[in-house]
């Protein structure tokens, strides 16, 4: 039984093959298919190479998917490019209007010219040729060419009738030009039997930006990054209807000060970037662990060192979240493994940071910022919103002039309340320098380690449902480890190792910092070889765990850094030589 | 209606002497003069001996970080539009490290009001050569004179459209005072240079200095103020050693007055809940 | 002598059309016009479209940090005073992020020439607002249109007395060969804006925008580069809509020949060990 | 027998307590003694208390010890201030022209007052109150007026004979005074029979400086800030002089950026800094890496987080120093020990941010920094100039145009020659994008991990002989841990506890990255409990240790943070608490 398909288009950059894709993904996606798609594109704006993957399921899936069935290709470079995750029987339609295809090496994959640009000159005009590929495809995975009708209504609609009858009639010349000249099918997956509750689609950037909006966030000040300026787009689209603003900063420092002091001035407030502008950050975010002011930074991690790979992705910014900026501060770091905790958790780091007073670091990246997951479901019923300790106005008025203590640091849990500018009495200063109660720098000795001991005591008791969460077998003696987007791929991958008999527990962090010791322990109990799975070339979360916990002789790591997502394939392969099988056998 | 007495804190840490009291002074004065409450203001610092009027001042303070005070003041005024904001630091903060963000502050045009204390040297750090050290100028790290040319503040703001200019001295409060009553009710940025001699560090650019060789612009009845480019020709001509309204354009819109769907209440006093329809629309934007 | 030939690289990635095209062709130009080999060339770029100078150019190249070409350019410089040294970057490189430098540079006044493409958007992240977009524009971050005032590069350069200022536009070659060259001859820094057009991005300052619009100065007998309040005033009046060399003063004295103790031959050529006399000296001042 | 004795003066900012404490400590260097000086002060210009101890003695140490025998007091503030750091029986002088003093506790101290004003007014004005005050401890420390001449001279000289005259007299009469009212003294120590070869008397900061000098540095671009600023004022008495050159950058973002830059054309260029600079380089350190350019950055830490404590010491920016910037870059981080080291690791740092082409790290602290020592000499002939690889004007005359590869990944240690702009024939783009061989930015997957691969290469087979030392018996199972500034005072408490029977070893790192792993095992070999000692409060060497080594269950803190630098009193109670001496008693 067909469970899943994959299916790209490629060409070059400008092509519209970003168009193309995201047609024929909500296109399935509002037909009930789980989809994920994940885009692959060039830090530069036309000519490069560029896909678009999407992988179509009839149940919830995590990532886009080894495998593609179909490709769509504009340019000989992209069946080069992509001829390696052809499957065996793979259809590989070419557009014949453009150039003739080669196989870059002998295989049984198919490769069927279609005039897709000329089809589309016929169907009105060249620029087209997208919509005609879509119907040849949609013949390939045997839908209706009316299946697309909403679709392309939705894309079209507002350019006129003429339009959108104009691009549904390419797209049937294509589908049409298929079955009269070709004979090679791969049927789509029955459509999932149990409707979603409530069928998304939805990227990482989107989730973040309307979890910041559910959280209360209602100021955000940043600076164009790739692959972060989407939260800033989306964001833009929603905050004015709820009395929000959108700064864009001159840089990145000042989008965080700016985050600082609105923040300080009592409104949630953010900044997101990704690994350049989270750099530029880093004084700024000792101010805030400093001054006990809440901070949300949004870090989507791209591919580094330095400018790097702009448009890939990478985990290789969690040295600098967690230990990031001179000096001490208490700090949170949520890596969030799925969309709808991108969606949560960053909801909820406001609550957090607010609870907290200090700054906390939502970790994304390029692959779950910039992909587009089909999910059932977004938890906003599990929204709430907790401002934390501030005074209250009349607590203040109770008390005499200058009495109020901002920085009081005989508070057990070391969480002073705060009180807002403008509030009556509540008059203090908040600053980067070391200070006593009221905010003013002092330099003497007991004032400076009561007040460390202040900020260091509100993380102790840290009590929080993020962390560390373990799937598969409890009793496992085989562990795959990993944090942030990798969820996904991991459990597949954690399946496909059960199926084959190999019994191994997924041990996934949610939460790196306060480091979540005491789980992650119990997640390790009889675990004798971790293999620890992370998008960077030093094994990071490995270090962190080691550093933290220990376990330097049951760990083991499976790197990758090219830019590209890892693929299951990937985890499988380094799980098959790490994991001692051999005993199963 | 405040009165000093409401502004009280411990004694100021400068050296006696030090310029920065009188800008202290003059502005608690305009903001007495002007009836605006301690609690209704926030005065928002960079770092070094100026950046201590966050903590002088006797408001709401955020000391914030080197050359950081405009940005965070900017937000501090967005997130709550009945306050009074001020941004303060020095020369370095400011000009220095600082740069950036003033050009960006004045395009920007958010309704805070900048006041610079201009000492021409590094104080807090104990004396090295500033942006606007004078040309020439020996100073710690300037042992055979400093090469580059001195910032040229009002200038620069003028170039780039300031709506609010004026410099201002601290030997002279009365004066300061008017301006920074100005500034403040000027709706959009506003820059108030301070020539606010650093007693300790700075031998030249002294109060008796200031007090020989400042033309006073608000003295000079055919000087109008509402002339960029003429504005920009006297300030040259005086080689910044002017003090007075430079210039201000009254009709330039603030930031708060362009932005879309900015609200007219206070931003800290939003709901920051979202409705059941609120969840309903923007998920079916994800179907 | 160096020919076009010698600077050849692969092709430039720009999007067919894209005004640093232009500017790229005159660059090149103007240094084979001055016979000025490749190898003794160091373009300096920050990130954007317009930082993809540094690779296409064909000399040696340094593609710096977003908003940092400034910095590092001018130390290159000082490292090597024989070499000829751009830096060259973006509206948003230059006038967003990298403003603190830019008003810095100007001031310190070391002999490089500054090459900004100023297309009035952000070109490599694909089209949000820059610091010179028009106010009103739309773009991907300002749906509503900008509410910021573009900034004023030519009046801030002239406020803060930069010693060479030029405006020149990617569709007349030409003039902006010849600009370019004037500035490389310029000793101290020189800073060229060019409009140089997003085709991509920017459907409003387009090729046809600057022919109908643009207003030369070079073609106007009675303008006088000299003059900079004058320049001021042009600039102004025209809204910034203008080509030509709008100022130049050849006296100022570069940050080279005022720097105390800094040599006449490249540094990169200084004997790097001290001699016993030198460490005898030095550890005498410790005893 | 008197080895030595600790003397300490205080009072008010601006108050001229530095001078005094320069002139007693040059004075007594000068006569052989080693002397150990250390300055308090705070982040303000004019008031609060700041103070300027000595320790002397009659062999080389390398703290400013704990003890004070003598205390001038300028005002109450001192003696309260200062009161449990008197040894018993130990002498007060106060000015007793200013104030009449108290004691804060009944002490076995004395109390003696000295009209210092009046007696200065008398031989010429009140400011030479500080000169009467020297003449009083040189009578209590029974040395002849005499021995000063040559330091009043030096110090008062260019203003004329009168000066230097009138200054004297003030001493005179103080020494006078003293001999004529009390009866108490602390003879200094016999002088050091032998010799020290060169005996000088040298900053942190300053031998840091020398060492760039040394190390063929040329160009320091610097933003001020305390501690650090020193190191540009020796560095600007010098230079000049060498043909190099000072820049004060607008920001310290930019001061990187110029030192690259310096680099990159081929000068040796480096910045120095604090904490908050620090902070604001992190992106430019990625840069460095990334375009294999060399850069040598001095941090002379303070206390943190933020603006923290500007004046007072810290050892808290280790983590950022090792883990700071996004992505992942080769580098090194030097943590000298001695002042010696300040000098030598500084010049060796442009050797290997030369032969590794990677940004170098060298961490001084402000205690270090500003703490002036007297040494027996400078490592000066161990100081050499390796330039790394450079390719030759005849290799590069060689090869086709654009053949050279600055970034040729198939060389074995990763480390390929650069060329310098104006090299014939040395064409290549320097760039913080990933690249090909010769700087063009590629997105490919290949090329990308070759690079990634021949940048870690790189520090494989890293080799130097900075790292890890060990003092004391070789065979003791308790062992005290550090790095950088702390070897001292840690060394005299391995001293002392030797002397109390508790064997330790002494484990001490001048280098932490690349992390000197081996060694440190070897070192750790039949320990069982160690106690890492170090200047912050969350124990970063401690962690960094446990994430590269292990070590967890073997390892204790002492930590400290309140600004001052650690004592040895505090070492050797935290010592005896944790080391198991029970078993030896
Ligand atoms: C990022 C950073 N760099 C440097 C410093 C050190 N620092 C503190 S104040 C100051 C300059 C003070 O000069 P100015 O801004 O003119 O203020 P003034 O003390 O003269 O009022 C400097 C460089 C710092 N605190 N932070
Ligand atoms: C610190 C940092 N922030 C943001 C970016 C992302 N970024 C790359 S180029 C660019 C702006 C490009 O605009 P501009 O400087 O005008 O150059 P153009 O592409 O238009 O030539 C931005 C924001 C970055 N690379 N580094
Ligand atoms: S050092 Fe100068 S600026 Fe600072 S407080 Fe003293 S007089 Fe004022
Ligand atoms: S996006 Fe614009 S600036 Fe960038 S290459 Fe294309 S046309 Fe040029
Ligand atoms: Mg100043
Ligand atoms: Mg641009």
């Amino acid at each position: 039984m067909v469970r899943e398909f994959g299916w790209k288009v490629g060409g070059k950059q400008g092509e519209g093959i970003d168009s193309t894709g995201e047609i024929y993904a909500i296109a399935l996606h509002r037909m009930g298919y789980y989809v994920f798609s994940y885009r692959h594109f060039m830090s530069l704006i036309k000519g490069g190479h560029t896909n678009y993957k999407i992988r179509v399921a009839d149940r919830l899936i995590r990532h886009h998917g080894d495998d593609v069935h179909v490709l769509i290709a504009f340019d000989q470079t992209t069946i080069d490019y992509n001829w390696n995750d052809m499957v065996d029987g793979g259809v590989v339609i070419f557009d014949a209007s453009a150039f003739t295809a080669t196989k870059p090496s002998e295989r049984n994959v198919h490769l069927f010219g279609v005039p897709l640009t000329d089809i589309a000159k016929e169907a009105g005009g060249p620029i087209m040729k997208n919509m005609v590929a879509i119907g040849v495809t949609a013949a390939i995975n045997q839908f209706s060419p009316d299946d697309f009708i909403p679709v392309v209504r939705d894309k079209f609609g507002r350019k006129g009738q003429a339009v959108v009858d104009s691009n549904m009639e390419a797209l049937r010349r294509g589908y049409a030009y298929f079955l009269e000249h070709y004979n090679v099918f791969f049927p789509a997956p029955a459509k999932p039997t149990a409707p979603a509750p409530d069928h998304l689609y939805i990227s990482g950037n989107q989730a973040v930006a309307f979890g910041a909006l559910a959280g209360g966030c209602r100021l955000l000040a940043a600076y164009p990054i790739t692959p972060a300026t989407e939260i800033m787009y989306w964001v833009l689209q929603y905050f004015p209807k709820y009395g929000g603003v959108v700064i864009q900063a001159e840089d990145e420092i000042a989008a965080v000060n700016m985050a600082i002091g609105a923040n300080y001035a009592g409104v949630r407030a953010m900044t997101s970037t990704s690994g350049p502008g989270f750099s530029l950050m880093m004084e700024a975010l000792g101010l805030a662990g400093m001054s006990e002011t809440p901070l949300v930074i949004v870090d989507v991690q791209r591919s580094g060192p330095s400018t790097g790979l702009p448009t890939k992705t990478e985990q290789s910014d969690l040295n600098e979240a967690v230990f990031g900026t001179h000096g001490e501060i208490p700090r949170i770091v949520l890596t969030p493994r799925t969309v709808e905790e991108c969606f949560l958790y960053t909801a909820e780091a406001f609550n957090l940071a607010e609870r907290y007073q200090c700054p906390v670091i939502v970790l994304s990246d390029l692959f779950m910022g910039m992909s587009f997951h089909s999910v059932d479901q977004l938890p906003v019923s599990n929204v709430s919103i907790d401002r934390g300790k501030l005074i209250s106005d009349e607590d203040l008025a109770r008390l005499g002039r200058w009495e109020y203590q901002r920085y009081d640091h005989t508070v057990p849990d070391g969480i002073s309340p705060r009180a807002l500018p403008g509030q009556r009495n509540g008059r203090h200063v908040a600053l980067g320098n070391e200070h006593n109660g009221v905010g003013i720098e002092v330099e003497d000795l007991e004032t400076r380690v009561n007040q460390m001991a202040k900020r260091a005591r509100k993380l102790l008791h840290f009590n929080h449902w993020s962390g560390v969460t373990v799937d598969g077998p409890d009793r496992a003696s085989l562990a795959l480890i990993g944090f942030g987007s990798t969820w996904g791929v991991l459990e597949e991958a954690r399946e496909v190792l059960a199926n084959e008999g190999i019994e191994v527990k997924h041990i996934h962090f949610s939460r790196v910092l306060p480091f979540p010791a005491e789980a992650f322990r119990a997640a390790m109990d009889g675990v004798e070889k971790g293999l620890v799975v992370e998008l960077n070339s030093t094994g990071q979360l490995r270090h962190l765990i080691q550093q933290f916990a220990g376990y330097h002789e049951r760990m083991d790591s499976c790197l990758k850094f090219n830019g590209d997502p890892i693929s299951l394939r990937e985890i499988l392969t380094r799980a098959r030589e790490v994991f001692p099988t051999g005993v199963l056998n | 209606m405040p009165t000093l007495q409401d502004f009280q804190t411990e004694r100021a840490t400068w050296c006696p002497g030090c310029g920065d009291f009188g800008v202290l002074n003059a502005m608690q004065k305009a903001v007495i003069n002007l009836g605006i409450e301690p609690d209704d203001i926030v005065v928002v610092s960079g770092i070094g001996c100026s950046g201590k009027m966050a903590q002088h001042f006797g408001a709401y303070g955020l000391h914030s970080l080197h050359g950081r005070s405009l940005p965070t003041a900017q937000a501090v005024k967005l997130a709550n539009r009945k306050l009074t904001v001020f941004a303060a630091g020095g020369d370095g903060d400011g000009f220095g490290i600082g740069m950036g963000h003033f050009i960006h502050a004045i395009r920007r045009n958010i309704d805070i009001t900048y006041i610079v204390m201009d000492n021409h040297i590094y104080g807090l750090t104990t004396g090295q050569a500033s942006p606007t050290s004078d040309e020439g100028a020996k100073t710690k790290t300037s042992p055979y004179g400093t090469v580059e040319a001195p910032i040229a503040p009002l200038q620069l703001a003028l170039a780039q459209n300031c709506g609010f200019v004026a410099q201002g001295f601290s030997g002279n409060i009365k004066q300061l005072t008017t301006l920074i009553e100005k500034a403040v009710l000027h709706k959009g940025f506003s820059f108030v240079n301070v020539f606010s001699p650093c007693v300790t560090f700075n031998k030249v650019n002294t109060y008796e200095f200031y007090k020989s060789h400042l033309v006073n612009l608000d003295e000079d009845p055919s000087y109008d103020p509402h002339d960029r480019v003429q504005a920009l020709r006297r300030v040259a001509e005086a080689g910044n050693v002017v003090v007075g309204l430079i210039y201000e354009d009254p009709h330039r819109q603030s930031f708060e007055e362009s932005l879309h769907g900015y609200p007219e209440t206070p931003m800290v006093h939003n709901d920051l809940s979202l409705g059941e329809a609120d969840y309903e629309t923007i998920l079916a934007s994800f179907r």
